[in-house]
């Protein structure tokens, strides 16, 4: 496989007969791997390929159901941060922030991390006090936050509406400078490339129907390409968590809710900050194609449909045009669901189980798109040597028996 | 020592101390302050309270959902299974507390809880009231649906609000809202009715 | 936006009601007795079916009943609505 | 007003109302019932705007909402608008609108050397490169950036309304060409609501842009007879944007906009949210163009556009012509060309076998026709000058001869017709494709929902209009209406049926001379054919792979001219049906809708958000109030006197409560009544603690756990009689615990004989607390007892208050004497003046949130969302003393889980700082030692932080790990300036440690 540069790129473009090679093969199942990973979103992706670079393990699977990235990964309003108030949730996101720092040249496909810097604003005495404290436990765990005053804001986002007698002011934000956004899609495609590179074999189409079982321990997976074999079975799968964990007879605690995400019509770059509120709810930043990419909250319900109602849209579009006046005659283009996989404590799960050889990976919820890499890499870590690392110990399911929970909700401002 | 008290109805403040009344595009509102309101509990399996409620108040509770009966001063409308509005005037006050104490009195799972202060009534009146309504009511006020006599408890301008169809064609709708929702939906209301388009449903 | 028939006012619009997750999850009567698992599968395990489920719903700007309600959760469908006092139903088609 | 190339006649233009309006800062005519595209043809102008990525010259391609290309700035100012598609904005007298994504000008872009650069720009090159160094990207984003996005957004607000509005119907019909109205007058006649909507300025769809008077008088009788109807609604320039579930329907109709600078009191848009029974979609077919060499040159455009341009605005989109098709519907267009005094040089059609009624008559009226051809390339700058021809193989896969040149400034080109199948996919349904046709048709309906005419891949006009009236007959039969026998429809008579013939031809194979250059698929994002077969090569082959990674459909048409193209080049590059291949995903909206109207009125600082006031509101505005929001409620913050600051407020509201006496406005407090037989047992098994001894006339505080044993909410509540309690919650939490408890009544315990009913808005509540505060109370309250005796701590009494029958209730939140004094709402400012009034003599202060604050602060009570967080157990917070061994409740089996019960769990405490006088910022963490070392373990954080007046230093609350054992420890807190402050753990109770002040 060539490399990417602006080399290879000139090559071709002067060469007009050279042609360039699949990002990743497009290989029939094996009939059995050392590991087969479920679910090809990013964080299986990214699991696949730290298997294979930090634990030398090649002969792997990943299996997607339709095609790469088209779960939440391709449905992300791409936000990356790892302010995040519980020493558990910070030191994991804080992980993945330094992978995400030198992840496109890590695996030479260019992601477009954009440390533009995201901004969390507050709107109550209340959400004051909750920023102080998250943001003085970033510092103190070493992670870049600041906290700014309406005036402080209004200079980097000159465009909010900072006014004093708005219903629910802008009392101040946290800002974290080393947060950003990525381009979704190449997330995916970036490690499905690099761990092809690697052996793995990225299978498509391919949806696991069964767990096959022996004696409390995993024997591989039955598909809708047949059978195949496999030593450890890594479940990835987001949205479809609690399906496939009922096809391994182990219950979860995570509901699949609906959860929207919109975009406008490209605009001349206006936004240059990532922009989030949970108290009027929206959170928003502009793509460098210009289109402004905003987020909703959950539809109440569960759903697998993939869309969700047009009234969680009425009022996330109510929430921006509050804070982003200007935006009332911007249009929008399209919006759409992804299918959020969410624990009570808004935290992950990522963990062996009851069976032998059998790991989950998910309850990422909304904002799971950030921990990409370092979900990958830690997870890779705890299939490899059957236990947790350090960073994830925390996140597995006995903490639901124990009431360890790491309670990212309220406080810590959880969303995207 | 003390006089009467000066009460105010939460839209009050709005327009001095007279009653608020706007008119705009053909449709009134207006408020009815300082009606008499209880909230009336019992079990409608229960025998007993359905035939004391019968004797001490003149009529039956109506039973079946979305409407409303009206008898002598008394607006009567159905909020649940087990739960019922009572509307009179101020000035049937008295003689409604009296039958609905005896009725409280004469079973420990009745009850009725004065919230007289709790909630207000604003009136829009005319041809093209629901479709003023309708800008923030997700049912349908069409008076093919909406008939007199019904009421129904909905959502309006994110506050939670009984409306009554008290004449036909929805000419007469009267919207129950409470006390501290009241002056933000009637500023909803004018709002609304600064559109210069209005039809008749 | 989902048209949900409350067993009690009818057909109503979504923006009336909240969604109070799977139905028929019995609080244990007698919590002490359960282990640590035991108590939470009670609390937080979730069968979270993709397809028909029966769940709880409220209608909360409405006659404040909550009430069972059939929904499948790839469609949005709706099949039947019920009040707890009533057997539970098939499910959905 | 020179219009060269405006027909002398006919249209569907006001001639008698001529407009001026200005384009990139030159004026031009035209007439009200243009478009800004068909007056800027008129005005013989086709260049007007440049291509995204390569900036190169665009025209106009279509005729509506399928137009890729020609999106432009609409007005100045605050009421300027992006991206609006030239062929759908009318134009108005005073009207301004400019090309975007240029510089300087349309026809000079400086960035059309991109064209040049277009081999490094191909598919993925962003992913390939720009990589290094680490932090390059940064800097790169930044060029990359600038050539970001389209039009601009204002810089001032949005001086304009939005209007929105609920509405059900019977038959919502979308789309008023032939078959719409049709469907809409049968439905109308068979009774039904009828709600009819088309997004253009007109009705009549496909008819409008034919040369029949008889179609155009077909429509005005049908209007006719619709507007009798009083249960018929007519939406003009009303789009159906988006389908969702439960047949709810999202319309955006366009109020002012065309009406330019005439003042209105109107909205400027109004969103209709739309509960139809049955819906009918009549949304016509989109053409398709084809794809050839050059095909985005200015002068392209579609063969309907073209029709349209003639027919319905009296516009000759060009003076010679060739057109270029692969199906019978570009011929009507030929004759409405030569009609019309537009020369045809050649009609080039990819058929060799062609039936078409026309073809005779073209050719004898001296149109070259050129059959089983294809235009491989159109020539020109940055308009078409001509075209190359050559013959297609009989395969469709290579081309024969050598080419031919045709001169001409208008290529008309038609390669098919797509369905508008977007609302039936958006509802949930699935076009499948028609091999026949070549073209996606709706599938098996998923809602109630038909597509008729040519959205159901119905091409005839003749069957659009009977197919459309018996489909809005059986709507309104399926909506309830009883169907009796209706009249036949009127029919319309087209002289020139034919039937819809086509070869597919989704690519026109490459020649020599015309490889090197583009062949444009997706024309908004500069998608090439190339691109495609580069994603394919490199193993991007789902169709959703190459829609990410070619941006094929991404743009603001969504594709709605080239997607279908796309997805075909796409199955012959993979071998592959095209249904195997299938669509992508339809989304709303059908077209782009505005924020505002989305947003519609609730926005602003009145209507964002219900803004609720108790009854003593206006006398804290009179009294200078700060105000606080609380959820929704409005509360008093603290009373500044003049020149006074925050600080000075407060400090002077705590010493006047516990030196003489304040008065606090505590109505938002949510009130509960619970009534019923088993109302005592009920509140043992919500709150922690036993209610089942509470003597008639006391009062109990209570907490409540979520079933994770973790505390959700508390307050006080009283016994009124033996059935009866009166329940008070956080003003947070009012709605919140109401809902609990009806859950578990009704779906737990549906046995429990037990009424709640809400009465936060009854009463409003006057709290007077202070050493002074019973001679107040005695004042006010003359009849009453109110001694220690009489009326002890914790108990309360029914009695008159200023004239009012009122709730008293002594409890306090203080820690001083105090009472609670509840009087219905519509007396409460009344009394509320009288007791301040009576309060006078003993100095009487208004007190607010801040100073409610900290007096509970210096008295240790928790407030629950503030000191707890949703991860503290009652015994955390130091209240184990409240949790019953003898009873169940809820939450109460989570708190023995093994991680429940950890000796190191952060407890409840009380800090003092070293330093008196600093105040720590509330939510700052603790650690055992200042360290720079990071990370540094924290052990706690700062729940609530002031400056006592009382005590005259600071005093703050905390969470700390194993704090009830560390009593005097000495640990620190580092705030975000890096300063670190030295505390001590001490007890959480810093004023009047017994309680006594309370009890006197
Ligand atoms: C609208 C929206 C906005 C969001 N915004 C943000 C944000 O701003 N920042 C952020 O950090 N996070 C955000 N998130 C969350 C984030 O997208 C997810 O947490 C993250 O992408 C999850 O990645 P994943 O790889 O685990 O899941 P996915 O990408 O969903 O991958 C799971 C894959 O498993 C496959 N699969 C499922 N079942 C099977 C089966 N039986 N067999 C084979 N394959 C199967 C699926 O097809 C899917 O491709 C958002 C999510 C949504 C929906
Ligand atoms: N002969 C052919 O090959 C061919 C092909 C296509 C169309 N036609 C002609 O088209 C006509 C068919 O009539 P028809 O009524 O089915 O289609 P139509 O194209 O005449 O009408 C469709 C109407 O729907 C409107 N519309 C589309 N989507 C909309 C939306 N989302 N919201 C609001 N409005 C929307 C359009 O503005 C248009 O006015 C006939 O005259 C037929 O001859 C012929
Ligand atoms: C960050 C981001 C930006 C997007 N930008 C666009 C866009 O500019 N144009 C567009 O049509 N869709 C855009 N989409 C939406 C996709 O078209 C698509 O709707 C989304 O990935 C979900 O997939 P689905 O609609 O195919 O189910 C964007 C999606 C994301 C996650
Ligand atoms: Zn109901």
């Amino acid at each position: 496989m060539k490399k990417y540069s602006v080399f290879t790129l000139a090559r071709h473009a002067l060469d007009r007969r050279k042609s360039w090679s699949r990002a990743w093969r497009d290989p029939s199942p094996k009939t059995s791997y050392d590991v087969v990973i479920v679910g090809g979103g990013g964080h299986g992706l990214a699991t696949a390929y730290y298997l294979a670079s930090e634990h030398g393990i090649n002969n792997i699977a990943v299996v997607e159901k339709g095609w790469i990235g088209g779960g939440n990964t391709g449905r992300n309003t791409t936000i990356v941060r790892s302010n995040y108030l519980w020493d558990e949730a910070a030191h994991l996101y804080e992980k993945s922030l330094v992978l995400w720092e030198s992840l496109s040249q890590e695996l030479n496909f260019n992601v477009m991390f954009s440390q533009r810097g995201v901004m969390n604003l507050g709107h109550n005495l209340q959400d004051m006090r909750d920023i102080y404290r998250r943001s003085n436990a970033n510092m103190l765990n070493g992670i870049d936050s600041e906290i700014l005053t309406p005036q402080q804001i209004s200079e980097i986002v000159p465009i909010m509406n900072t006014s004093p007698y708005a219903r629910y002011p802008v009392l101040g934000a946290s800002f974290q400078r080393r947060g950003g956004i990525a381009r979704h899609d190449a997330v995916a495609w970036g490690f499905a490339r690099a761990a092809d590179k690697l052996g793995v074999d990225v299978i498509q189409n391919c949806e696991v129907t069964g767990i096959r079982r022996n004696n409390g321990k995993v024997e591989g997976v039955e598909t809708t390409r047949g059978f195949i074999g496999a030593r450890k079975v890594g479940v990835v799968a987001a949205g479809h968590s609690s399906v496939i964990a009922e096809m391994a007879g182990i219950r979860m605690p995570i509901e699949s809710h609906p959860l929207q995400a919109l975009v406008s019509e490209p605009i001349k770059p206006i936004l240059h900050t990532v922009v989030m509120s949970n108290a009027v709810h929206g959170y928003i930043s502009q793509s460098d194609k210009g289109e402004l990419v905003i987020g909703a909250g959950v539809d109440s319900y569960l759903g697998y449909g993939q869309r969700g109602s047009f009234s969680t849209i009425e009022g996330n579009i109510a929430a921006i045009v509050e804070l982003f006046p200007i935006f009332s005659r911007v249009r929008m283009l399209r919006h759409w669901g992804g299918i959020v996989d969410v624990c009570p404590d808004a935290c992950p799960i990522i963990s062996k189980t009851s069976v032998d050889g059998l790991y989950f990976n998910c309850g990422w919820g909304t904002g799971g798109f950030k921990a990409t890499p370092g979900s990958g890499w830690v997870f890779a870590h705890t299939i490899a040597r059957d236990e947790p690392h350090h960073l994830n110990a925390a996140f597995g399911i006995d903490r639901f028996v124990s009431g360890a929970l790491i309670n990212e909700h309220g406080a810590a401002g959880v969303a995207h | 020592m003390f006089e009467m008290a000066a009460m105010r109805s939460p839209l009050n403040s709005l327009h001095g101390e007279d009653v608020p009344h706007v008119e705009f595009n053909g449709i009134t509102l207006t408020e009815l302050p300082f009606l008499r309101h209880y909230n009336v509990r019992f079990q409608p399996d229960d025998q007993q309270a359905s035939s004391r409620f019968r004797q001490l108040l003149g009529f039956d509770a109506p039973q079946g959902p979305n409407i409303f009966v009206v008898h002598e001063d008394n607006l009567c409308a159905w909020l649940g299974p087990d739960e019922w509005l009572i509307v009179t005037p101020f000035h049937a006050k008295d003689s409604l507390d009296y039958a609905l104490n005896e009725f409280a009195y004469g079973d420990d799972f009745v009850t009725r809880v004065d919230i007289s202060a709790a909630q207000t009534i604003i009136r829009a009146t005319g041809p093209k009231a629901a479709d003023l309504l309708g800008r923030g009511v997700s049912y349908d006020l069409h008076p093919r649906n909406f008939q007199a006599g019904s009421c129904i408890q909905t959502v309006l301008a994110r506050a939670s609000v009984t409306l009554f169809a008290q004449s036909a064609a929805a000419v007469t709708i009267d919207i129950v809202v409470r006390r501290s929702f009241a002056e933000h939906l009637w500023n909803w209301l004018v709002d609304a009715g600064q559109e210069s388009e209005f039809h008749s449903l | 936006m989902l048209l949900i028939r409350c067993p009690w006012c009818g057909l109503r619009e979504q923006a009336e009601f909240s969604c109070g997750g799977e139905a028929h999850i019995v609080r244990p009567l007698k919590p002490d007795e359960l282990t640590d698992e035991q108590w939470a599968d009670y609390l937080f395990m979730r069968d979270n079916t993709k397809g028909w489920q029966t769940e709880q719903w409220v209608h909360s700007g409405g006659c404040r009943r909550w009430f069972n309600a059939q929904r499948d959760t790839v469609t949005y469908k709706f099949g039947i609505s019920y009040k707890h006092t009533d057997p539970k139903p098939e499910d959905g088609d | 007003m020179n219009q060269k190339n405006r027909l002398p006649t006919g249209g569907q233009i006001d001639r008698s109302q001529p407009v001026s309006f200005q384009f990139n800062g030159r004026t031009y005519g035209g007439y009200t019932g243009d478009t800004v595209a068909s007056a800027l043809l008129a005005n013989d102008v086709k260049l007007v705007a440049r291509s995204l990525k390569y900036h190169r010259p665009r025209g106009i391609m279509g005729s509506g909402a399928e137009e890729p290309s020609a999106l432009l700035q609409v007005n100045r100012g605050a009421r300027s608008i992006p991206n609006l598609r030239a062929t759908q904005t009318e134009i108005y007298d005073g009207l301004k609108v400019s090309s975007v994504n240029c510089w300087p000008s349309v026809s000079l872009d400086a960035l059309s050397l991109m064209n040049w650069l277009s081999p490094f720009l191909q598919a993925g090159f962003y992913y390939k490169t720009f990589m290094y160094p680490r932090k390059g990207w940064m800097f790169y984003e930044k060029v990359i950036r600038r050539a970001a996005g389209f039009g601009k957004v204002s810089s001032e607000p949005d001086p304009d309304r939005y209007d929105k509005i609920n509405a059900w119907c019977d038959v919502l019909v979308v789309g008023g060409g032939p078959t719409g109205l049709a469907a809409a007058l049968g439905a109308a006649r068979a009774g039904a609501r009828v709600m009819l909507a088309d997004e253009g300025q007109q009705f009549g769809g496909g008819f409008l842009r034919t040369e029949s008077e008889d179609n155009l008088q077909w429509v005005s009788d049908v209007l006719r007879e619709l507007e009798e109807f009083s249960e018929v609604r007519l939406f003009k320039r009303t789009t159906v944007a988006g389908y969702y579930d439960g047949n709810f329907l999202v319309l955006n109709e366009r109020l002012t906009d065309h009406l330019g600078n005439a003042t209105t009191r109107n909205a400027r848009e109004k969103i209709w949210r739309v509960r139809a029974k049955q819906v009918v979609l009549s949304t016509g077919a989109i053409e398709r163009p084809l794809v050839f060499a050059s095909n985005d040159l200015p002068g392209v455009m579609l063969s309907s556009a073209v029709s349209d341009y003639i027919n319905r605005y009296a516009v000759k989109p060009g003076q010679n012509a060739v057109i270029f098709t692969n199906n019978d519907t570009a011929y009507r267009s030929a004759l409405h060309m030569l009609d019309n005094g537009v020369g045809v040089g050649a009609l080039v059609d990819a058929r060799t076998e062609i039936s078409d009624p026309l073809f005779d008559k073209l050719a004898h009226r001296g149109v070259k026709m050129m059959k089983g051809s294809v235009v491989v390339r159109a020539q020109g700058k940055k308009s078409v000058s001509a075209v190359e021809v050559m013959r297609l193989s009989a395969d469709g896969k290579s081309l024969e001869g050598t080419p031919e040149k045709f001169d001409c400034d208008l290529l008309a080109v038609s390669g098919g017709w797509s369905p508008a199948v977007h609302l039936h996919a958006q509802s949930g349904a699935k076009p499948v494709f028609d091999d026949e046709k070549a073209c996606f048709v709706p599938g098996p309906a998923f809602q109630n929902e038909i597509s008729v005419g040519a959205a159901s891949g119905n091409f005839s006009a003749e069957k659009a209009v009977s197919d459309g009236y018996q489909a809005g007959i059986s709507a309104a039969h399926s909506a309830g209406c009883q169907v009796v026998d209706l009249p036949v429809i009127q029919e319309v008579s087209d002289a020139y049926t034919s039937e819809y013939a086509i070869r597919p031809l989704w690519q026109v194979p490459g020649s020599g001379s015309s490889d090197r250059l583009k062949r444009f698929v997706d024309f908004q994002n500069d998608t090439t054919v190339k691109d495609i077969k580069i994603a394919v090569q490199e193993g991007y082959q789902s169709i959703e792979h190459l829609k990410r990674y070619t941006l094929l459909g991404f743009g603001t048409d969504q594709g709605k001219l080239g997607n279908i193209n796309g997805m075909a080049i796409l199955s012959e590059e993979l071998g592959q049906d095209l249904i195997q291949t299938g669509t992508t995903t339809f989304r709303p909206f059908y077209t782009p809708v505005t924020f505002g109207a989305i947003a519609g009125r609730e926005i602003g600082p009145t209507f964002f958000d219900p803004v609720r006031k108790t009854a003593m509101h206006d006398w804290h505005v009179e009294h200078g109030a700060e105000f606080e929001n609380v959820g929704q409620w409005k509360r008093p913050w603290y009373y500044p006197k003049s020149g006074e600051t925050m600080d000075q407020a407060v400090n002077r509201e705590c010493l006047a409560v516990r030196k003489q006496v304040g008065v606090i406005d505590a109505s938002t407090l949510g009130k509960i009544e619970i009534y019923g037989p088993d109302a005592a047992e009920f509140l043992n098994y919500v709150y922690t603690n036993s209610w089942s001894n509470l003597p008639v006339g006391s009062c109990r505080y209570g907490l409540m756990l979520g079933e994770d044993g973790m505390i959700m909410d508390d307050g006080v509540t009283a016994k009124l009689g033996d059935n009866h309690f009166y329940m008070t919650t956080t003003t947070g939490g009012a709605a919140a615990v109401l809902s609990w408890m009806e859950r578990w009544r009704q779906t737990e315990w549906p046995s429990m004989r037990v009424y709640f009913t809400s009465v936060t808005d009854q009463w409003a509540v006057i709290s007077i607390a202070g050493p002074k505060a019973r001679e107040i109370l005695t004042k006010v309250a003359p009849t009453l007892d109110a001694s220690n005796d009489q009326f002890p701590f914790m108990t309360f009494r029914d009695s008159v208050v200023a004239s009012v029958e009122a709730r008293i209730f002594r409890v306090s939140f203080s820690g001083e004497l105090s009472y609670e004094i509840n009087v219905p709402s519509d007396c409460g400012k009344d009394v509320w003046e009288k007791v301040f009034e009576a309060g006078m003599e003993f100095g009487i202060t208004p007190y607010g949130t801040e100073t409610m604050h900290v007096l509970r602060a210096e008295k240790g009570f928790i407030i629950v969302g503030q000191d707890t967080d949703g991860s503290m157990t009652p015994v955390d917070m130091g209240m184990s003393w409240i949790v019953s061994k003898n009873k169940d409740c809820l939450g109460k089996r989570s708190l023995s889980r093994s991680d429940c019960i950890r000796e190191d769990r952060k407890q409840f405490v009380g800090l003092l700082t070293e330093d008196p006088n600093k105040v720590l910022p509330e939510g700052a963490q603790l650690v055992e030692l200042p360290t720079d070392a990071r990370p540094t373990p924290m052990i706690g954080h700062v729940t609530s932080s002031y400056f006592s007046a009382s005590l005259g230093r600071s005093i703050a609350l905390a969470v700390v790990k194993g704090g009830k054992s560390r009593m005097g420890a000495r640990i620190h807190s580092i705030l975000m300036t890096g300063e670190s402050v030295p505390v001590s753990i001490c007890n959480p109770i810093f004023y009047d440690r017994e309680g006594e002040r309370q009890n006197v």
